[in-house]
């Protein structure tokens, strides 16, 4: 069905990066379907955290360009005003508020989503938000967080902080979800949990692009596939082929079965 | 209420402070500060009156502050007919009789003025409204007597200034209620400028290091105007920030500027610093225009100059009073005053310590505390034996005008105290000014008494 | 050129002493990772080691003077002077450099108590809570020393010998004019010494590469089974010596009293955070640079087009600094 | 704790009719502590909306402000000019001050907030010390150096000369003709510091507080969430620097008097102390913190050696100067070791301040009672 779609949501062409001498991505060309997932794999230190930054304009690359509705991401694009085009990211480390419960880290993106970057509300209620809250119960609730709405988020298990920052994104319903590793640190029972979470979102209609170690997620959830190795796309296909792709198995998965 | 305040048979320091402090307590029940209730501000009802010890008790100046309070402390002593009396012995004319003022006992409360002025009307303010001071007395800063002195004025209390220098306090700010005794900037420039003559002649070039601010405008400015009276040019008048303590970068120009005379228009802790390094630099040893290099310190402080240890032997300056004096009302006060404490009075606890017994002597001979009876009977006050010769405190300022002792910094000293040896006597007649002086900083308005 | 070259003499030995003040407190910050507002008091501290051993060398034999009778006035004789004679004398003019050999271990009890009494309980604590606790010990440390010896400052001359100036200029050929405290040059190339051994210290020691790797990452090498808390107690009671000795040394020039290390200790977090904070270099740069950039602004040919720019260079100078670069002249991000 | 939270509306009224008669009582209260004399409430209740204002940004943001004197300062010298130049009465000083300092804020915040942690609390004393140094020297024609700005009897007031008002007595603001000095200053104090208290709290209870609240938890975390934290914390700055303005502006009002000394870095760091101590991010905290240090330096300050005869009296004579000799290191001019023993102690006890403190105890005494 997404082979139908030829829309795509963030196209990716000529991006290259170095850090000193080193050169982190070179020539990456992606284009991302709407509605799809898009996994990006490779092994460790092939750049898969540098491009999905420079999506979001935590780097800058040397060169090239990154369209994301109409705009070009690396030009002058700040982070906040990325998001308020609908991109929301998680990290690879947890990024949440752990002074804050778990209520209110959800309640924040929700207002931003709702208020933008910037509203002066000093003299509103925060108790008067009791529908932003009811909808922050209800995404806390999908990610079983529910029960500890008011404990800080700084004390819970890592797992958890990971499911609290997919929460803290999806209240946001973006048009594109980054994935940094989404499930690492999960126990077997919460990473098909969060696959199935995953993939009732998919339903919704939203772009993710999930870099991710663990092949079963991978091939739960992805529609495609591109491979990364030293700071190229080596390969780029439908999951079933690229389990057979010879490049990829020499470069990332070695001789293994997969 | 008061009647219960218990008597000892012994005039011990102990048993007298208890005595006052049984009244104080009794006194200090709310007397707060409340409009109109009373014919004027605080005044005393019971068999006691309250006088207010505003002094730095931390800070730089804390030990100029301690003095000071020794003194007003031996002074309330000395009211209330307890000691041998001190200057009360020497004073002319004197209508205290030794037993308190206008038949009540003096008793006294005391603030920490921090050297700031607002802490320092702070401080004044409490004394006022909740212990009931009817005067408010002490400071070592020109600033905080100005914002002590209007304070006072509005409030309707008579403020005694203690250590304060600048022209400012009976000049440009000069008040109604605020009576200095202390000598100002103009005096020492006056006063200095002919021994300076003498000395080191007046074909002389002069490079004026100065404290930035108001004080040190005040000094900076008059020793230019007496000095350049006399012949003397000044080569540069440089202006130090008040908190430094460095002086390195404004000493070295002084080196090769062809002047031969640097004068330290600062006080203090600054004094301290500066002079220690300018010695430092050879500026001492220095042979300039054929001459040999000269420092002064328009401003001496025994109890800072020690600081500088030998940096201030044969250094020129002023002082208003010191221990050494052979007059009768010196020998009282620092027979006194040594006696009870072991060492003698710094010109700083002189000042307070004749400020607290003028304003008692005043209220005596008015023979009520009301402020506008007192301030008159201050007003042309002429009095003798309290260390400087004859005085007058001049009605149209309220400044003290006396004689001022040029000093210098002793070569062979016999004992920790004995610093500096006087070198002229210079008389009333000569450091005294005009009222119409022109310049805008000693021009003011003293405002009126407020009887209600 | 003189009133330049002098300048830069004296901007020199005001940044080696920023330097030496604010080396401490960056190696304290970048180690512990305590921000400690009682720096200044340590540096006090030193200073009255040097008043302490003076007024110990000169323990006297007190004849009362018969010419004062209304309170009591000694004419004083040191001990030493009455029974070594000159040598006696020799020794009291000396006493601010025998006070740096005394300074050395006193310093060291120091800070070595204070971190395992007060400091080492807020290394987990935040920045906050920190400033608190070394504000309060800085006022207590501040009082006891106001209560035992007095607030006002005390001289400590420096020996006879250095008291008065070098002739500078003749060294160089340039006009007699020129000359320098014999003190200061003494203070410069002391603060030198000092600041290259610990420099070395941290270099080529292996207890210096395992510091500069805390400094780096705690936690790797506390994980590397090195016990860290123990070299970073030595380290407090290291940087409390350094900022001991830069007081000690400093009673020469500027008579100590109790309040002189508040008066130095805002100086010093500037100087800290322009080099960096926790950039041991960088403070010694921003040290430097600072001390230099005052002794020029205060020039009268740069106040006549500028007045009172030696009133705020520091901090102006700080503002460019910290706006041009982020994380001061050497910080690490 | 979190800082923010909620709460509901009923608890909110009650704090805040709870905190406006605790105010609005102070004179009977201060009578039990030796404090019930107006001078010292006014400077509980001034110093109090320094540090409420100023834990407005620390508190909520974490970035700690080292050059809040500065906006004190400015609200001083505008509220006396605003008595030299316009009226003896309050409220133009009041308003011309909130302006001012705010602008100032802006200026200063804008620049600085490019910074964050100690490199952001270096820059904001540096400011204050520009401030401080020139206000002591060469801006004397404006500010009256050492001696401070003072109002005098010729100086214009033209909106009094228009409207024919005419001071009869001593020179003092002037609140439609009732003087602001003894208790009447106070309560105008008091009324601002319960305005003051009451912005606060609904600062605390707002979504713009907790977004604050977010910010010193995870800026990052706040760029990728689609906020842009500048404003947030441009906004905030502002508002402290306001609170600190008014505080100034107030001190004038109730004493006319404007001295360069509130711009030094000491008064930026007592507010700091004060906050600290009374509890960061606490909504009360604050003022206690302020309250406490200002009944020390006052009521402290000034007990002497006949004060402490007199309150050991009923000792046996020997046992009575013992204790005095005890006491004395601590009281009259040792107030400052009084006080840091107990920024030392405070914080070694109960870590976060007196609040969290407080906040311990009643959590022991209510398990205690399970």
């Amino acid at each position: 069905m997404s082979d139908s779609n030829d829309n795509y949501v963030l196209e990716i062409s000529g991006v290259n990066k170095t850090f000193g001498g080193l050169k982190a991505l070179s020539g990456i060309n992606l284009k991302v379907r709407e509605g799809s997932t898009h996994a990006i794999i490779g092994p460790n230190g092939a750049g898969k955290s540098t491009l999905l930054n420079t999506c979001i304009a935590k780097l800058v690359p040397d060169s090239g360009s990154i369209i994301f509705a109409g705009r070009d991401l690396t030009d002058g694009m700040t982070p906040h005003g990325i998001n308020q085009l609908g991109v929301s990211r998680v990290f690879q480390t947890p990024e949440i508020f752990p002074e804050l419960s778990l209520l209110h880290n959800v309640m924040i993106p929700a207002f931003a989503k709702r208020d933008g970057f910037f509203k002066f509300n000093l003299f509103e209620w925060l108790r008067d938000e009791k529908q932003l809250e009811g909808e922050a119960m209800h995404y806390l609730d999908n990610l079983g967080l529910s029960g500890s709405a008011e404990v800080h988020a700084g004390s819970l298990s890592r797992g958890d902080k990971r499911r609290l920052e997919l929460a803290m994104c999806l209240i946001q319903h973006p048009k594109l979800l980054l994935l940094d590793e989404p499930t690492a640190g999960m126990s077997r029972h919460d990473t098909n949990r969060t696959i199935d979470l995953l993939k009732e979102i998919k339903e919704g209609g939203m772009t993710k692009i999930i870099i991710e170690h663990d092949m079963h997620v991978v091939f739960s959830l992805a529609d495609r596939i591109s491979v990364l190795a030293q700071g190229a796309i080596i390969a780029e296909d439908e999951p079933e082929a690229i389990k057979g792709h010879p490049r990829v198995r020499e470069a990332y998965l070695g001789s293994a079965e997969i | 209420m008061s009647d219960d305040i218990k008597t000892y048979s012994t005039l011990s320091r102990r048993g007298f402070l208890k005595t006052s402090v049984a009244g104080a307590v009794a006194a200090s029940a709310p007397m707060f500060f409340v409009k109109n209730a009373h014919a004027f501000t605080n005044e005393p009802k019971g068999s006691t009156v309250t006088f207010g010890f505003n002094v730095p008790q931390t800070g730089p100046y804390a030990e100029e502050g301690a003095d000071e309070l020794r003194a007003y402390e031996l002074a309330v002593k000395h009211i209330n007919g307890e000691g041998d009396g001190g200057m009360l012995n020497t004073m002319k004319p004197v209508s205290l009789k030794g037993d308190g003022v206008n038949g009540k006992k003096v008793i006294f409360v005391t603030g920490d003025t921090q050297t700031k002025s607002p802490a320092a009307r702070a401080s004044a303010k409490r004394m006022i409204e909740r212990d009931g001071a009817i005067m408010i007395t002490g400071g070592s800063s020109s600033g905080v007597a100005v914002a002590v002195q209007s304070l006072c004025h509005e409030q309707g209390v008579i403020f005694m200034a203690g250590l304060t220098h600048a022209v400012d306090t009976t000049g440009k700010d000069r008040r109604r209620y605020g009576f200095r005794h202390f000598f100002n900037t103009e005096m020492s420039g006056a006063a200095l400028a002919p021994i300076l003559e003498s000395e080191f002649g007046n074909q002389r070039l002069a490079y004026h290091l100065t404290a930035d601010y108001n004080w040190g405008w005040s000094q900076e400015g008059s020793i230019k105007k007496h000095t350049e009276a006399l012949g003397w040019q000044t080569r540069a008048a440089v202006r130090t920030p008040l908190k430094e303590v460095d002086f390195s970068q404004y000493i070295t120009p002084v080196l090769n500027s062809g002047a031969d005379v640097l004068v330290l228009n600062h006080y203090g802790k600054n004094m301290v610093d500066s002079l220690t390094q300018s010695v430092q630099f050879g500026l001492r040893d220095k042979q300039v225009n054929g001459q040999d290099f000269q420092i002064v310190v328009p401003l001496f402080s025994r109890l800072m100059a020690r600081g500088a240890g030998d940096s201030i032997k044969g250094i020129y300056g002023s002082t208003n009073w010191n221990w050494s004096l052979q007059d009768k009302g010196s020998e009282a006060f620092v027979k006194s005053f040594g006696s009870e404490y072991g060492f003698p009075p710094s010109q700083a606890a002189h000042t307070c310590y004749v400020q607290a017994l003028l304003y008692a002597d005043a209220c005596q001979r008015a023979g009520t505390f009301h402020p506008c009876d007192v301030i008159a009977a201050l007003e042309g006050h002429q009095f003798d034996g309290m260390g400087n010769g004859p005085v007058e405190y001049r009605a149209e300022d309220h400044q003290c005008f006396k004689d001022v002792l040029v000093v210098k910094g002793k070569e062979a000293s016999s004992s920790e105290f004995d610093l500096l040896e006087v070198v002229e006597v210079t008389p009333r007649a000569k450091v005294e000014y005009p009222t119409t002086m022109q310049d805008a900083n000693y021009v003011g308005d003293l405002g009126s008494c407020r009887r209600v | 050129m003189d009133a330049i070259l002098i300048q830069i003499l004296n901007g020199l030995d005001k940044g080696g002493a920023y330097a030496l003040i604010a080396l401490g407190l960056t190696l304290v910050f970048g180690t512990l990772g305590v921000v400690n507002f009682a720096h200044g008091a340590l540096f006090m501290l030193g200073a009255f080691v040097s008043v302490t051993v003076q007024n110990i060398l000169t323990i006297s034999k007190k004849v009362k003077d018969e010419s004062i009778t209304f309170f009591d006035a000694y004419k004083e004789t040191p001990y030493l002077e009455i029974w070594w004679g000159d040598t006696g004398t020799m020794i009291i003019d000396y006493a601010v450099p025998i006070s740096i050999f005394v300074a050395i271990p006193v310093m060291l009890l120091i800070g070595l108590a204070m971190e395992r009494g007060l400091i080492r309980f807020f290394y987990k604590r935040g920045d906050a809570d920190q400033i608190l606790v070394t504000f309060g010990l800085a006022i207590v440390i501040q009082e006891i020393v106001k209560a035992n010896y007095g607030a006002n400052p005390i001289p400590t001359p420096a020996p006879e010998i250095v008291a008065g100036s070098a002739p500078v200029g003749s060294w160089l050929g340039l006009g007699a004019d020129l000359v320098y405290p014999w003190w200061r040059l003494i203070y410069l190339f002391f603060a030198i010494t000092i600041i290259s051994t610990v420099f070395a210290f941290l270099h080529y020691t292996t207890f210096g590469m395992v510091v500069r790797a805390g400094m780096h990452d705690r936690e790797t090498v506390g994980l590397l089974g090195i016990n860290i808390e123990r070299r970073f107690t030595i380290v407090f009671g290291l940087a409390a010596v350094v900022a001991g000795l830069a007081g000690t040394m400093y009673t020469p020039i500027l008579p100590p009293d109790y309040h002189m290390g508040m008066d130095f200790l805002v100086l010093s977090f500037v100087v800290v955070v322009v080099g960096g904070m926790g950039s041991l270099a960088g403070a010694v740069a921003a040290g430097f640079l600072l001390g230099i950039l005052q002794s020029f602004a205060s020039m009268n040919e740069v106040k006549s087009v500028l007045p009172a720019i030696d009133q705020i260079i520091i901090y102006l100078v700080a503002v460019i600094v910290l706006l041009v670069r982020p994380k001061g002249l050497m910080g690490k991000d | 704790m979190e800082a923010i939270n909620p709460s509901s509306g009923r608890k909110d009224n009650l704090t805040m009719i709870a905190f406006t008669v605790v105010v609005l009582t102070a004179p009977l209260w201060g009578k039990l502590i030796g404090a019930d004399y107006p001078d010292l409430l006014q400077r509980f209740a001034i110093f109090g909306l320094f540090a409420i204002g100023f834990n407005l940004l620390f508190g909520l943001t974490g970035y700690l402000s080292f050059g809040h004197a500065a906006f004190l300062g400015i609200g001083s010298y505008t509220a006396a000019w605003s008595f030299k130049l316009l009226s003896m009465n309050p409220i133009p000083a009041v308003i011309f001050a909130l302006l001012l300092s705010g602008l100032f804020a802006a200026v200063i915040g804008y620049v600085s907030l490019k910074r964050t942690g100690i490199y952001f609390a270096i820059l904001t004393l540096a400011f204050a010390q520009m401030s401080y140094n020139l206000a002591y020297s060469v801006l004397t024609p404006i500010t009256n150096g050492e001696t401070g700005l003072r109002v005098l009897r010729d100086d214009p007031r033209i909106i009094d000369t228009a409207l024919g008002v005419e001071i009869q007595g001593p020179l003092l603001g002037s609140f439609f003709g009732i003087e602001m000095t003894g208790y009447s200053g106070f309560y105008f104090c008091a009324v601002m510091l319960i305005a003051g208290f009451y912005v606060a709290l609904r600062v605390f209870r707002s979504p713009f507080g907790m977004k604050l609240a977010a910010i010193k938890s995870n800026q990052t975390r706040m760029e990728y969430t689609g906020y842009n934290p500048k404003p947030y914390l441009l906004a905030i700055f502002i508002i402290s620097g306001m609170y600190a303005g008014l505080a100034g502006a107030l001190m004038v009002i109730v004493d006319p008097l404007a001295g360069a000394e509130r711009m030094q870095w000491t008064v930026s760091g007592e507010v700091v102390l004060m906050t600290i101590l009374g509890g960061v991010g606490t909504l009360v905290g604050p003022l206690l913190g302020a309250a406490i240090i200002k009944y020390f330096e006052n009521i402290f300050s000034a007990i002497n050696e006949s004060v402490l005869l007199a309150t050991f009296d009923f000792l046996p004579e020997g046992l009575q100067e013992f204790m005095v000799t005890i006491v004395h290191p601590f009281v009259g001019g040792g107030w400052h070791l009084t006080l840091g023993i107990l920024f030392m102690s405070v914080i070694i006890f109960m870590p976060g301040g007196i609040m969290e403190g407080i906040r311990h105890l009643t959590d022991w005494i209510r398990r205690r009672k399970e």
